[in-house]
């Protein structure tokens, strides 16, 4: 059962094994059935479900996003796809002051479990209104899970894991990931919602990254290995909850810590995971703490400059050299 | 018209509960044991009890801020709701939801829900999901005129009657959203007729008379059954009291709230009793007396009730258990 | 019809232009010099080539990501847009905008909007501040027939009624949002009908028919500046591309695209003239020749443009001044 | 011209000059007008100025804020009054897809001269709907500068300010000030945006916070100073653009330091001034910084436990014992 796939692949056999297996998932979104899906990440389903149970939404993102939410309480566990993580913003209030106040201010009355997943991220030249990675906001949410998936493992097992979670569970696919090749062990157990991955061993200095960013991250590691630079890569897999165990550990080994994150630097996830650190580890610490994230620009269209905003591997490497240059 | 004594009572009854719960609330709220935003629905209890007669218990609620009325009538018992608005773990929220956020699980009361507008996706989600699961039940969304300016309306009315989903969706027009004005909200101010723009039934209702919302849910939850498609219909009523406990109403005059006193829900139905054929009466002492005592008990077992601990401050913020 | 020969060369030409420039963008984009989404106009050209000759220098005019054929019809260089396109400094977002964003000041272009409805609430509040300053001006905001599903769509059409807003809003229903039929997204897919549900004085005009579209376009201007309140026209129209560069076309059959291939606003310009009393014919080559011109220009200039300056990167987050 | 005032009266006073002084300027949103403003900011300004320009609107808040970004780009200088902070999730979009990046992707052509104020924070028992303090989320977004006057002085000031700002500026009010009193010098020549203030100075720990906590923080700093501790406490006044400077000046002196900000504490501001001062003042710190925020839960209704839930004085004190006894 296992072999090489795409990452959309991944995604997609995961939604419909999910769905042969309970009748309570059904996919809803923009273009998710005729389409097939805006990333073609649902090609095919319609066909084999049928438009009940893969529903094509007219452009109402605040509308079907609180419909999954309703259909969630009402014993479905919805997948509700939202094209992009800007167009997000629309349903913003739903998920927040609702999908994730439910349970709590229902005294525990009332759970939602309801998975949303979304693309995110730069670099395909699409400028202000489409590029951005805003998981780290979402993050900021108590109520809410937060599931960035790097890998392909990860995009097929997260999804599970995501609609066996009794509560709103938001997954963030980068969209340059959808092509990505990768190794798929569909019997493998699935690494829990809130744990980190450790993808690359390493004493000198941890990078912590996520999504994309992981396999910039990795490219440079093995960089930074030719000049006897040993880097610890760290998967997040979760940005909420944290994993801060597998975090300090790396910190008391390496000492050093990079972090590569693709959202804007201020107010990024980087920053909560430095202020953690800080908090738990400061002792460990040998230097100060790096990190390496986008530009805070609207994204610009032209390559050069998207390029330019983005986090890359030479940035990485350098960032991860002047960290070992500290005392 | 003929009107059957002991369903008048029943409803004069269930009204009064909520206009003397409502007066005691204020009460409590001059003597600081509730606090928050407290929104007081007296002048338009006839739409909840109307409309929960109508509704069956398999049937789901979404409410407002506004939604004490609806509580009551939909049979959360008083005393739940008053622990509730004192804060206390007895109260139907564990006193973490207050005035704004009554939750009933067993009753299928979803709220209680303070974002203006923001129970309609929910609806839509509901009734999708009985339609789905091919459960034979409704969905039943109440909101203000004011939400209808809101791109929620738009978007969930238009993805019901796409869908043709099970939902009667109660539009509690009472004139004003705080201190704004239909006239100075909307360009149509026929919200009935705004609905019919989506395809969907509509129609409008003296809110004021019990009998006659009772009557129009009933037939339109049948339609809803027989059509497979959501009904719209428009309560015309009026608040007397302030939009909340911060009001100084500035923007209406003594004399248009007078003018709707004269219509007071519950005078109606007296009267409707009294002109009607069968010419019977309300034991209206007996009605007061039971209601008293009901509330009386309330208030004395949310006073009593206890306060949640801090150190569970934060349970229920996720669920204890993931199923695997 | 009595048609004359030189406005309908002008509107030709300028269709032919849209034509042949977006023609080539798919050309550049298959070598990969056009990147990112871009979304093609062809077919729908009538629309935008009509609606800007009713459009006075002074207005203004908001559109969406599909938005080469508004930019081109309001006079905005074909060399800045290309340029745009290959994301040189010499665009006229200075290639920070790309195909979705394209913007021109001195037109008063603002936008090239990529959020879908995202543009109505702009337009409610530019037509709001000329109001409130006295200028005859008037906002024309183009969108889709997918935007009227969002709830901008209905909170931006009853401000502008209520505020009675000179806005003349366009719908270009081309039938489709992505993959998304009309029939899949509305409840009522009159969507002049939805706008008249705001009191909105709305018609259908055939998007096909430049003349029709800026007769319409004409007279919904002057009514809006004697009645001083918004007008509405869908225009009926297909886009005889795919949605984007990555569409595989599953949800439509070719023979639909076949049937709309027919109504092409180009040989239906070329057909009245024909008929037309007039008897007069278009010099189809040397408008051919002349647009070929304009678009190898355009061409050459945007590959021998610039590139920003990477140092630039956040040049124009923030005004460099604060005016005190 | 200075004397006592409330925060409330502030606001207004600010609004009424400005509109008197320059035509462009107009007030917009939910009940400004006939009900006087949800937390009476604009009692008065309609009987003063008519409803042309104290315009309340329907509930439309994406609607009306986007109105304001098109009023502003033609021309105006529009105040956008959104009612909670809570209610600015449904015109997020608008704010950040639209107002943040327009000048950019336009090449620097167009700017939004927009005002949007807004109620934030809790402790009125207003519960899971209404009581959060989201402007951190906001700091993140480049485009967007993001203003928390604590002062009575500030709120006047920074109305001011942001009027005179040619980008989209955010005050955020917190709804417990309103009704605070402190002194108005209408001739003091206002501190830039951009620029925090030191309220007291300090020697031994660094208390940096914003909004109401400032009361909080200066309160908890009399009672450590009791116990001889000396804390200097800082207003950042403004979360974006941070004043890095007067931070890092702080720090360089005090080597110890604690953030108290009502936002819920993962991803919040206190994240970000955490890896900032780790990123650039990191050698300085003589222990682990810490934080005193909002406990991570849909705010509660119930008093006790709303306040549980809050950044409190004693919270503050102990904390930064505790940071003082770290060798
Ligand atoms: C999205 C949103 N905006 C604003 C508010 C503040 N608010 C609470 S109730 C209300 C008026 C609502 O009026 P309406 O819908 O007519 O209901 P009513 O209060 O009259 O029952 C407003 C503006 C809110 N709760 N949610
Ligand atoms: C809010 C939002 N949701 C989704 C999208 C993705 N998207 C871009 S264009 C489009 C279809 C829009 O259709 P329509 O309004 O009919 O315009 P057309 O493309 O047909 O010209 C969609 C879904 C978007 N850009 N914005
Ligand atoms: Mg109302
Ligand atoms: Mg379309």
């Amino acid at each position: 059962m296992s072999g090489t796939i795409t990452y959309r692949e991944a995604v997609r056999a995961a939604i419909q094994e999910a769905m042969q297996n309970d009748e309570r998932v059904f996919l809803m979104g923009e273009d998710v059935g005729r389409y097939g899906g805006s990333y073609a990440v649902s090609k095919g389903l319609l066909e084999q479900f049928g438009g009940e149970r893969i529903i094509d939404t007219p452009l109402s993102e605040s509308g079907f996003t609180g419909a999954g939410i309703g259909a969630a309480l009402n014993g479905m566990r919805p997948i509700v796809e939202i094209m992009t993580v800007n167009f997000s913003l629309l349903a913003l209030d739903q998920i927040v002051n609702t999908a994730a106040t439910m349970r709590y201010m229902s005294g525990g009355q009332f759970n939602v479990p309801l998975v949303i997943r979304m693309a995110t991220g730069g670099g395909n030249q699409l400028g202000s209104q489409h590029s951005h990675s805003m998981e780290g906001w979402y993050a900021h949410v108590p109520g809410l899970k937060i599931l960035t998936p790097a890998t392909v493992q990860d995009a097929y097992d997260m999804l599970h894991l995501a609609l066996k979670d009794p509560d709103p569970v938001l997954i963030f696919e980068h969209a340059l990931l959808y092509n990505s090749k990768g190794e798929l062990d569909k019997q493998a157990v699935p690494i829990a919602i809130g744990k980190a991955s450790v993808h690359r061993q390493g004493k000198d200095i941890s990078i912590i990254t996520y999504g994309i960013s992981l396999f910039k991250s990795l490219e440079a590691a093995e960089i930074l290995s030719k000049e006897g630079i040993e880097a610890e890569v760290i998967d997040l897999r979760s940005l909420r909850p944290l994993d801060d165990e597998t975090i300090m550990a790396s910190v008391s080994k390496t000492h050093r810590v990079l972090i590569v994150d693709e959202g804007w630097k201020s107010g990024s996830v980087s920053a909560e995971i430095m202020a953690r650190i800080n908090e738990q580890a400061f002792y460990e610490l040998d230097a100060p703490m790096q990190r390496v994230c986008s530009i805070e620009v609207p994204f610009p269209y032209a390559r050069h400059l998207e390029q330019a905003a983005l986090p890359q591997v030479d940035k990485i490497v350098t960032a991860a050299q002047k960290l070992m240059e500290e005392l | 018209m003929q009107i059957d004594i002991n369903q008048a009572s029943s409803y004069y009854r269930q009204m009064l509960l909520i206009r003397r719960f409502e007066e005691k609330c204020m009460e409590l709220y001059s003597h600081e044991l509730i606090r928050g935003f407290l929104h007081l629905y007296i002048g338009e209890e006839a739409i909840a009890v109307g409309v929960m007669d109508a509704a069956g218990a398999e049937d789901a609620v979404i409410a407002t801020y506004r939604e004490h009325g609806h509580a009551l009538a939909r049979g959360i018992p008083a005393k739940a709701v008053m622990a509730e608005l004192l804060g206390k773990a007895e109260g139907c929220s564990r006193g973490r939801g207050g005035s704004m956020h009554i939750f009933d699980a067993k009753r299928r009361f979803y709220g209680g829900l303070a974002i203006v507008a923001g129970g309609l996706p929910l609806a839509v989600g509901m009734a999708l999901a009985d339609r789905m699961m091919k459960r034979d039940r409704v969905t039943i969304c109440f909101f203000g005129e004011g939400a209808v300016a809101e791109g929620e309306f738009h978007e969930s009315l238009n993805l019901a009657a796409l869908w043709r989903l099970p939902i009667l969706f109660v539009c509690e027009n009472n004139g004003y959203a705080m201190g704004t004005a239909l006239e100075r909200s909307e360009s149509e101010q026929n919200i009935a007729k705004k609905a019919s723009a989506y395809n969907i039934s509509a129609s409008q209702v003296d809110g004021m008379d019990v009998f006659a919302v009772a009557a129009s849910a009933k037939e339109a939850i049948a339609q809803i059954k027989e059509n497979s498609a959501p009904v719209f219909i428009e309560c015309l009523t009026y608040r007397f009291r302030a939009h909340s406990m911060f009001d100084a109403e500035l923007y209406r005059d003594k004399a248009e709230v007078e003018k709707w006193k004269q219509k007071d829900p519950l005078t109606l139905l007296k009267n409707q009793l009294e002109t009607a054929a069968s010419g019977s009466q309300l034991d209206e002492d007996a009605l007061e007396k039971e209601v008293a005592s009901v509330i009386g008990e309330a208030v004395a077992f949310a006073k009593n009730g206890t306060l949640e601990e801090v150190a569970d401050l934060e349970k229920f913020v996720y669920s204890e258990e993931v199923q695997q």
